[in-house]
């Protein structure tokens, strides 16, 4: 018997997911709050750690949905779901219901606004930016003027922000954020040759295949620097240049060092447009807030709602890579999920 | 884990100051003595949580932990949610209590604070006042206050004061029986043992260098030996 | 200063825009592998000289990319070169070989 | 007097040479250093003089270390040699013969034939001519060879000839053309004059059908006398300047003079007696790729040349393979590493140095594992294990911290800082009282052994543990595995160690013979002489060692240095031990029991006593 | 720099700041050095803004000094806090305000502390009860005087007579800010724009037409330091301290300092004199050095008060520089004279600094 499905986010997850459950006889719903899909991808330009063109990877990801039995809608915000006889009742803002049998929540991260981390002024200080805004100006070429004379900068990589950080309410690592201030250096260097940039970190999380080996590419072939140590604040000094703090921990020096342009590392917070969700269904989170799956190892795609999945990183910061494995992870869990439900 | 280490975990300030450290460094970077003396709040943090008691003893007993100019600015930063400032205070309390503050150039110094401070305390019930501020003790303050200094009655008169007078208002004299009571909180809460342990180790130590402390203030050799002295190896 | 009984302090803070770039230059240029290093410290946890003295190798490589190399010398010259560091680094990193350079560039600067 | 205007060229040729020899020698001499005087004196009219003439005999002219390279290499460099020297003698003979008088104009013999130009009929003389043309034909067919050789070494076993500056080849073209000026000035003039002999009357009756050989033999004349006279103007400039050096240096060689920590006096003997024959190239293991033209013939060019050379002495692994094979046995490493040294830092505090707790105490024997040890715990162990059983009383002079013998400064040049290092260690070892210091590593052995002067018996563990064996200390159990032993640099080369370390193997199991072995054997690429060649160059080197000596796919590859251990193993496809690490593995450690019985036996009675 | 980011982090730093009926405890440092801003504070809440503002002449020092010289446990200055916290229970108030920023930390510290440990709370209680009788209640809210002035900066902005304007060429004064360290690092939440962009300043000089610059050094510590300062053989790190300060802030040739903390202010004034006499060095084009105002003394100034009687013949740095630039009219005779109108000498002139 012919099942509804219904997948809360358009995103890499939502869209490997669909694909996934193609080959099943169920009707699959995709409802995207945005209009058009991809999510975060959209806004990429390369990817770590081969500088791989976000734009194909979506492409393909959008290509690979199956036509005959999935359908996207989009502009829909999903704010509240109830059990009802064993299905899921999935509301929309604009007052739409729907019945479902299952339901993945692929809803996706936020991006941590880099703006509760005051002492960095983000949103102060015009030179200081995200590396999601300094992402965008790769995919849209467009630097700010300053950037473009050629002349050489110094540009700071600030690691860890709004990560690993009790201040700012996460104390979870958002574990990319470290590759991604490797792989955006290179491109820094690349396009900026005459530059120097600098990375600040505290730990470098290299978990990944390839990862360590661009950590090294940075260090030998683009002459990036790295240097231990959390900034402490940044201060912004005459012509818009910025004066960075610093302890160099591996010499044990309070050091400051001025600079044109500061890159925030910014880390990945829960997506808020899931908390409604979760919470119309009291849905139990982890600690920063991410969506708690019933078992984090054994099943981490399963929720103690009956019928209401997780895929990507609405439960945990997860790269793009693992975020289409997790989704295709949770499409079977889904079918078997929908298999048991006929038997009954 | 070692009988100091224990000790002070008793301090509230040492728990309240050191969850957990990371080693960030976020802390000696905006430090402002960090930047002026050999010190790095970070390993303070460090030695301390690996609760090794060797270090922790050579901690209470040397110039370091004296630098701090506790002005907090290391509570804002810290993403653990850590307050090396406040760690720095229960080091503090814990060196004068094990009498190991008179090892150190920097630590002797309380004698001198204790003398001037605590005694004001508890005669005057002021930390501070205008007689304090001798202008030979210091000259950093300028004419202007040697001036002020030659004249307190009349210029606190005119700037609206009530100069040693009863009654509310500033520079006021603080009746006798505040006096007392205040005395009385000193004495109940160990605040006044604290003054008396002070006092003892530092006189042992003034002994030990042929120093006289006196009973009284600080007009003594020991008490401008601690006053004075900067054996100018701390940058 | 007598008179006042203090001083003015010289600043501890490592200010990066005036570090002195000449060492780091040369020895970049003899011994590239120096930018390799990730601080790990195992050069100094296995330093034949390191163990009767405060000498580490990694404080200096350190040192010596963040341009603070005013004292270098005096510590450079307990490196005994018995080569244990190049032998334990996970980077390759050849910091004999970064040693010996700071040893000729500071003996011939000191000529 | 015999005379001829076209001689001037060669006198004044053999003039500025001799007067260029004197003075350059003697400032070299002069060099040499207090007591070099009486140590030359003393040894002139000794056994050791007539040794040096023999092995001059050998090496300069008979060039039979070439010869072991390659016999056809060998037969080049000799028929240049000999045959030239042979033909400088009896042509003096011949003319003396001739003369019937035994001093004559010193050029007299050299151009005998176009003074003497009637034919002589005497047998002595004709076999005397014939022997002089056969000595003209014995170096001109080296002279082919070597033309033949520069277009194609390998014909003769080399795969890299050495490139020569433009200097060189000068020198060379006029050496080349000396002979067969000589042959066909002696052909024209026996074309008219009929004095020559097998080679040079029919080739003169030849020329002389085709050419006017009378008017053209004496400006042939001229042109042999102006290059033999070129020749010796450019020989101190040229590489040839090996020729008379080389003699000289086997001479003080073996009457003991030694080369100074400086580039003088006897170095320079050493420097100049180069012949750039470029053998020591292809035993260069860092060539071709690492080492480009950095071999020691180019640096001992470069250093000849006053250029400067600090590069080129680091980028060496001093592992000793080319002097092993140089035909002239000049001492190659110490060349180098007297060039790295640099300006000593005065102002060390030796304080900064590792400093050993003075032991006194009542056993003999000494056990130092050396930095390098210490990072390969295994040998460390298994020494330690091997000492028990002994029940040898030892002390481990270095059991706590680890530390350094100073070689690596030395090798690095830095000789000062090399030897403050090693005062506090050699103090700790004389203080000891001990008699004998042995060392699981080779290049502490060498230290030990050479710059020490302590007076105790120093021996690597290699020997000690033979001995131990050979005194029946420890007993080990035989078996059957087939081991390669890889002789380390340090011990090998460097100390002359060979035989012990595969007296023990043999005794362990079956000793497989590897052809690159003994003083031949390769580096294992970990050389702490070579300072400033990458992590991944050296593993270039490591992994070629590894994969040569797991050619005949061995058990187990045996060598006696921690630091070849280390390099092996990462690369080497069978397991890699060390000598002790072997031992310790098949010890049979009844010995152990009995003496440990017997101690606690005793420890019981002191107690029934007490 | 963008203002709107900085608007909106003060909007997520909204402090609640009693209107009226005060119980204010007063400063060692600022009666000691600033008596005559005391009196101001008091003066423009009594007299301009009609509040009441209770003192008990029987508080003392809140022993902060001593607390963070660490020769004060904190049992004893916790209970020396509670016994105010009894005083003015008994004089039934409820709003409390210290005119000084360490005893303002102090405060909050304490009472973050007996939230989190309440068994702390009730040893106060008991210590109190042992060595006075007294009880107390936990004030319903605790802010710094400068809190208060910031509350009422518009409604003074209405009554005020002169704007921070300089009044030849009707450009904004620009003005330095300077929080004292235990105003708001320690307890963002409880300084009015929190820790990193305070507005309890610049919202004053703001509303009252001056322009807040911003320079590196902003946050730093003036270097007081308690200990570093005390002790005579220490004082170098409070001069360093502020020395870097000034250096930062040079280059933007601020028109005059203003502290929210009595020994800020204090060490701000003293040590331009010292860095003048040791090296030579004034950091303003003038020599005169730059003026360092403590903000009752700026709101006593556009509210057209007597600089004398506020007692700024007590800086060592000349305010009168200042005053002419805003075009307050003030007797020039009568700075150093004394509260009837009596010569008591003048102060020696300064070799370096120019009066």
């Amino acid at each position: 018997m012919n099942k509804t499905i219904v997948i809360v986010g358009g995103g890499p997850a939502g869209l490997e997911a669909a694909a996934a459950l193609g080959s099943s006889p169920h009707h699959v719903l995709i409802l995207e709050k945005e209009h058009n899909t991809g999510g975060k991808l959209k806004n990429w330009h390369h990817l770590f750690p081969n500088f791989a063109d976000a734009s194909e990877i979506l492409k393909s990801l959008e290509k690979s949905l199956p036509l005959n039995n999935s359908e996207i809608k989009y502009d829909c915000d999903v704010f509240k779901m109830e059990q009802m006889d064993g299905n899921l009742l999935v509301s929309l803002k604009s007052g739409e219901k729907i019945k479902a049998d299952a339901v993945l929540l692929a809803t996706g991260f936020d991006l941590f606004d880099a703006y509760k981390k005051e002492e960095y002024g983000h949103g102060i200080y015009k030179n200081v930016i995200t590396s999601s805004e300094l992402e965008g100006m790769f995919v849209n070429n467009s630097f700010p003027d300053q950037l473009k004379d050629g002349l050489p900068k110094k540009i700071a990589m600030v690691h860890c922000v709004g990560s690993r950080d009790k201040k700012a309410g996460n104390m979870h690592c958002s574990k990319l954020c470290c590759i991604t201030g490797v792989k955006q250096a290179i491109e820094l260097r690349k396009y900026l040759s005459k530059s120097s940039v600098y990375n600040f970190y505290m730990d470098l999380r290299m978990y990944g295949q390839h990862f360590e080996e661009l950590y090294q590419e940075a260090q030998e072939d683009y002459g990036v620097n790295f240097i231990r140590g959390r900034v402490s604040e940044i201060a912004e000094i005459s012509d818009g240049k910025l004066q960075v703090k610093a302890e160099d921990t591996l010499s044990g020096r309070p050091m400051k060092m001025i600079f044109d342009l500061v890159v925030l590392l910014i880390g990945m917070t829960p997506a808020t447009s899931a908390a409604s969700i979760a919470q119309s269904l009291a849905l139990p989170k982890s600690g920063s807030g991410f969506l708690a799956p019933v078992h984090q190892h054994i099943s981490a795609n399963e929720t103690c709602i009956p019928g209401l999945f997780l895929a990507g990183t609405c439960r945990e910061p997860l790269s793009l890579q693992e975020s289409i494995t997790d989704a295709r992870a949770a499409a079977l869990k889904i079918i078997e999920w929908l298999k048991l439900k006929d038997n009954h | 884990m070692g009988r100091l280490y224990e000790r002070l975990c008793e301090d509230l300030r040492c728990l309240e100051g050191l969850k957990s450290c990371m080693n960030c460094g976020v802390c000696t970077a905006i430090c402002p003595s960090a930047e002026f003396y050999r010190y790095d709040p970070r390993k303070i943090c460090d030695t301390v949580q690996r609760a090794d008691d060797e270090s922790i003893e050579q901690l209470l007993k040397s110039d370091t932990i004296w630098y701090c100019g506790e002005c907090m600015s290391c509570k804002t930063r810290c993403p653990r949610g850590n307050t090396p400032g406040l760690l720095i205070m229960a080091l503090r309390k814990l060196s004068q209590e094990m009498g190991y503050f008179t090892d150190s150039e920097k630590g002797r110094q309380q004698f001198a604070i204790r003398r001037v401070i605590g005694d004001s305390i508890l005669t005057t019930g002021y930390c501070m006042r205008p007689i304090l501020v001798n202008p030979a003790n210091h000259p950093e303050q300028g004419p202007v206050w040697e001036w002020v200094y030659n004249n307190l009655p009349e210029v606190m008169d005119k700037v609206g004061a009530n100069y040693l007078k009863d009654g509310p208002g500033a520079l006021r004299r603080i009746a006798p029986e505040v006096l007392s009571e205040i005395n009385q909180i000193f004495q109940v809460t160990g605040g006044q043992d604290f003054f008396q342990l002070i006092e003892e180790f530092s006189k042992d130590k003034a002994d030990e260098m042929c120093l006289d402390a006196g009973e009284l203030g600080g007009d003594n050799a020991y008490f401008s030996e601690v006053y004075t002295k900067n054996s100018g190896n701390h940058h | 200063m007598s008179e006042w009984g203090f001083t003015v302090i010289q600043t501890n803070q490592s200010d990066m825009d005036q570090m002195d770039r000449g060492l780091i230059a040369k020895i970049g240029n003899a011994e590239p592998s120096i930018f390799w290093c990730i601080g790990c410290g195992s050069c100094s946890a296995t330093c034949t000289a390191a163990q009767f003295n405060n000498f580490s190798p990694r404080r200096i490589i350190q040192a010596i990319r963040s341009g603070q190399v005013k004292d270098i010398m005096g510590e450079v010259n307990k490196c005994l070169l018995c080569g244990k560091c190049q032998l334990v680094c996970p980077r390759h990193v050849n910091t004999r070989n970064i040693l010996l350079n700071v040893k000729q560039i500071m003996g011939q600067d000191a000529i | 007097m015999r005379f001829d205007y076209f001689v001037v060229p060669f006198c004044a040729g053999f003039g500025y040479l001799i007067i260029v020899l004197l003075f350059t020698y003697g400032r070299w001499i002069n060099e040499l250093g207090e007591g070099a005087a009486l140590k030359i004196f003393k040894s002139l009219l000794t056994r050791k003089t007539l040794l040096a003439s023999r092995e001059v005999f050998q090496e300069c002219l008979v060039h039979r270390k070439v010869f072991r390279v390659n016999p056809l290499l060998g037969y080049m460099h000799m028929s240049l040699a000999l045959g030239w020297f042979l033909l400088i003698v009896i042509g003096k003979f011949e003319a003396s013969y001739f003369t019937g008088e035994f001093t004559n104009e010193f050029y007299f013999p050299i151009f005998f034939r176009f003074f003497e130009l009637s034919p002589h009929r005497t047998f002595t003389l004709q076999f005397f001519n014939a022997l002089m043309d056969f000595l003209l034909l014995f170096i001109l067919s080296g002279v082919a060879l070597a033309l033949y050789k520069r277009f194609k070494s390998s014909a003769m076993g080399m795969k890299n000839s050495t490139k020569h500056t433009s200097g060189d080849k000068w020198a060379l073209a006029l050496l080349w053309m000396i002979f067969p000026l000589r042959l066909f000035a002696e052909s024209l003039t026996a074309g008219f004059a009929g004095n020559g002999s097998f080679l040079t009357q029919p080739l003169g009756n030849l020329l002389g059908m085709i050419l006017p050989v009378r008017m053209l033999a004496t400006p042939v004349w001229w042109g042999y006398s102006i290059v033999l006279g070129g020749f010796m103007v450019a020989l101190p400039y040229s590489r040839y300047m090996h020729i008379p050096t080389e003699i000289l240096l086997i001479f003080l060689k073996n009457w003991g003079i030694k080369p100074k920590d400086s580039i003088s006096g006897m170095a320079f003997f050493e420097l100049y007696s180069c012949s750039r024959c470029g053998i020591c190239i292809d035993r260069c293991q860092l060539n071709p790729a690492i080492n480009k033209k950095n071999q020691m013939v180019y640096f001992l060019r470069e250093l000849r040349a006053g250029n400067e050379v600090t590069q080129m002495a680091h980028n060496c692994l001093l592992c000793g393979r080319c002097q092993e094979i140089c035909p002239v046995g000049i001492d190659l490493t110490n060349l180098r590493t007297i060039s790295r040294k640099q300006k000593d830092n005065a102002h060390i505090h030796s304080s900064s140095y590792p400093s050993i707790p003075m032991h006194s105490f009542s056993t003999k024997v000494l056990y130092f594992a050396g930095c390098m040890g210490s990072l390969t715990p295994g040998i460390r162990k298994s020494m330690e294990t091997i000492l028990e059983v002994s029940g040898e009383k030892y002390l481990f002079l270095d059991k706590e911290k680890s530390y350094c013998c100073g070689r690596p400064l030395k090798l690095a040049g830095r000789l000062a800082e090399a030897e403050k290092v090693s005062q506090n260690i050699k103090e700790a070892i004389v203080s000891s009282g001990a008699n004998t210091l042995v060392t699981s590593c080779p290049i502490c052995y060498k230290s030990f052994k050479d710059d020490y002067k302590c007076e105790l018996r120093v021996l690597h563990h290699s020997e000690y543990l033979l001995e131990l064996i050979q005194g029946g200390m420890i007993s080990i159990r035989s078996g059957n595995k087939r081991l390669v032993y890889h002789d380390p640099c340090e011990l090998g080369r460097k100390s002359g160690i060979y035989t012990q370390p595969r007296e023990i193997l043999t005794k362990l199991g079956s000793l497989t013979n590897v052809e690159e072995a003994y003083g031949k054997s390769l580096c294992c690429g970990g050389s702490l002489g070579h300072l400033t060649i990458s992590m991944e160059e050296r593993e270039q080197i490591q992994k070629s060692t590894a994969e040569y000596l797991n050619q005949d796919n061995p058990d187990c590859i045996a060598t006696a240095c921690p630091l070849c251990k280390k390099s092996l193993t990462k690369f080497s496809e069978s397991p890699v031990k060390d000598i002790a690490e072997l031992i310790a593995e098949n010890l049979i450690k009844s010995n152990y029991k009995d003496h440990k019985t017997k101690k606690s036996n005793l420890a019981e009675a002191v107690r029934i006593d007490t | 720099m963008e203002q709107e980011g900085k608007k909106r982090i003060w909007s997520e730093y909204q402090k609640e700041i009693a209107d009226d009926h005060y119980f204010y405890v007063r400063s060692c440092i600022r009666q000691t050095f600033f008596p005559g801003s005391e009196t101001t504070f008091l003066k423009i809440l009594r007299d301009d803004l009609s509040r009441d503002v209770f003192e008990d002449a029987r508080h003392t020092t809140c022993t902060g000094i001593g607390y963070h010289t660490d020769i004060v446990p904190f049992e004893t200055i916790m209970t020396i806090a509670a016994r105010h916290f009894a005083l003015m229970t008994e004089a039934g108030y409820v709003n409390f305000v210290p005119s000084c920023v360490t005893s303002f930390g102090i405060y909050t510290e304490i009472l973050d502390t007996w939230k989190h440990f309440p068994e702390m709370e009730a040893k106060a209680r008991d210590y109190l009860w042992t060595a006075t009788r007294r009880e107390f209640k936990i004030p319903d809210n605790l802010s710094h005087t400068s809190d208060i002035i910031y509350r009422f900066r518009n409604e003074l902005a209405e009554l005020s007579g002169h704007r921070l304007v300089n009044k030849n060429d009707g450009k904004p004064l620009k003005v330095v800010e300077h929080i004292g360290c235990h105003y708001a690092k320690m307890f963002p939440k409880c300084g009015v724009g929190g820790a990193e962009f305070p507005a309890v300043l610049s919202g004053m000089v703001e509303a009252w037409g001056g322009e807040v610059i911003d320079y590196p050094e902003r946050r730093h510590c003036c270097g007081f330091g308690f200990r570093q300062y005390l002790i005579k053989a220490n004082r170098g790190y409070s001069l360093s301290n502020s020395k870097k300060k000034f250096e930062s802030m040079q280059p933007y040739q601020p028109d005059f300092i203003v502290a929210n903390c009595p020994g800020c202010a204090m060490f701000l004034d003293r040590w331009q004199y010292t860095i003048a006499e040791m090296e030579g060095i004034t950091y303003d084009k003038s020599g005169k050095g730059i003026p360092v105002l403590t903000y009752e003394e700026l709101a006593g100034l556009i509210m057209g008060y007597d600089p004398w009687v506020m007692g700024m013949q007590m800086h060592q740095i000349s305010v009168e520089p200042l005053l002419d630039k805003i075009g307050i009219v003030y007797n020039k005779k009568d700075k150093y004279l004394g509260s009837k109108g009596q010569y008591i000498g003048v102060p020696q002139p300064p070799h370096f600094l120019l009066q």
